[in-house]
């Protein structure tokens, strides 16, 4: 039972460094760049799912991926001449 | 009798799940955006509502809530794939070369 | 038997896990990633399904629960975006 | 189990440190410092794992008189639900602050913000 939860863990702590290097890499756009930073906190929430703290996977599920993900994308099409300095 | 309901629910779930690799599948082979929007949201509905079924079947006390998220996700998935191509249509997605019909292009020429 | 038929199960779901995350590192455009986006959380509900029944904690659906609504307003802020709006 | 954990929230830490360092523009700094405090919440609630036990809800299966030697400990928990959601005000904080640079100088770049060097 414990492998199948230690198996998730080591799929989705690859998978959140790879979205992080993603997330910082320089060459890509910024929308693109967003979306990276908010897969990062989407698996990092279901990693506190399996952490057993599911209080803390909802609101971060709620407010890291979802509301900063609408603020960022809000401040950037206000900005949308200056996002490729 | 229960030992069967678990067998259902597990069938159930492997179901599911393999709906679910065949829209990844889809995701990676679909020429352009429009195909992926396809089969990324209508083969995942699908396995995701099939995977709450099986859990339904596996433990039947939580069965409102599993109905709950059900009920959500065949709400507000197709809505949001709708939206989603029509933002692509937009702005300007590449169209692969074997599409032919574009009724909405059509449209928007016809009363500009 | 029930508990190797779940272990099937996640194994489908990782595999479709990967092939969503291919198109997400390789995709050209930014609407191929908001795709690919939307098919890994509908994965992780179901992931989330499968950590709940092996836990055998009815308190992690709460947590699909949330995610079966974010994954909407994500989809709907991004296609905003991409029509030019805000 | 929580040492995976753990190892990938340091390890995000480090990247988002290097992101807001190497990067020029000022919203690509914002996005490395939301990485590096989704890190930070990870290493916390992993310190406070115990392994075997469950997650400190009471419902029917964990009754109130087992409950003691059962769940794990909620205080970490508690801390880090307060500290995502002062993460999302400072997030908001820095944002307006880029709104408002952008609309007195019409630029993102660091490099041509430099009235505070001396």
């Amino acid at each position: 039972m414990t492998d199948l939860m230690t198996t998730m863990s080591l799929l989705l702590a690859a998978t959140t460094i790879g979205a992080a290097l993603m997330a910082i890499w320089g060459k890509r756009s910024l929308p693109i760049a967003i979306l990276a930073a908010g897969l990062v906190s989407l698996l990092a929430s279901v990693q506190f799912l399996l952490l057993a703290a599911p209080d803390v996977a909802m609101t971060e599920a709620a407010i890291g991926s979802g509301l900063t993900t609408f603020l960022f994308f809000f401040v950037l099409g206000r900005v949308r001449g200056g996002s490729n300095d | 009798m229960t030992m069967l309901l678990d067998i259902i629910g597990g069938l159930l779930l492997v179901a599911g799940t393999a709906f679910l690799l065949f829209g990844g599948l889809g995701l990676v082979r679909m020429p352009d955006v429009f195909n992926r929007i396809q089969a990324g949201t209508k083969a995942t509905t699908l396995g995701t509502l099939l995977t709450l079924a099986g859990a339904t079947c596996l433990q039947p006390a939580w069965g409102v809530k599993l109905l709950l998220i059900g009920l959500f996700l065949l709400f507000t998935n197709p809505l949001s794939s709708q939206v989603l191509a029509r933002a692509a249509h937009r702005s300007g997605a590449g169209k692969s070369e074997k599409t032919s019909i574009d009724r909405l292009e059509e449209d928007q020429r016809k009363k500009p | 038997m029930v508990d190797w038929l779940i272990h099937l199960a996640a194994l489908f779901a990782g595999v479709a896990f990967l092939l969503a995350l291919t198109r997400f590192i390789k995709g050209p455009s930014a609407a191929d990633r908001v795709v690919a986006f939307d098919v890994l959380t509908i994965i992780s509900i179901t992931g989330i399904v499968l950590a709940a029944l092996t836990e055998g904690r009815g308190i992690y659906l709460d947590v699909a629960l949330v995610y079966a609504l974010l994954s909407f307003l994500g989809v709907i802020v991004v296609a905003r975006y991409l029509e030019g709006g805000f | 189990m929580s040492y995976i954990a753990m190892t990938t929230g340091f390890i995000l830490i480090l990247i988002g440190f290097y992101g807001a360092l190497t990067n020029r523009n000022i919203l690509r700094m914002i996005i490395a410092f939301t990485v590096a405090n989704t890190g930070v919440n990870l290493v916390l609630v992993a310190v406070g794992y115990m392994r075997g036990r469950t997650a400190p809800i009471l419902d029917a299966a964990v009754p109130v008189t087992e409950a003691a030697a059962r769940i794990i400990d909620p205080i970490p928990q508690a801390l880090v639900l307060t500290a995502i959601v002062i993460g999302v005000g400072v997030t908001a904080l820095m944002l307006a602050f880029v709104y408002k640079l952008y609309a007195t100088r019409g630029s993102l770049d660091i490099s041509n913000y430099t009235e505070l060097k001396w």
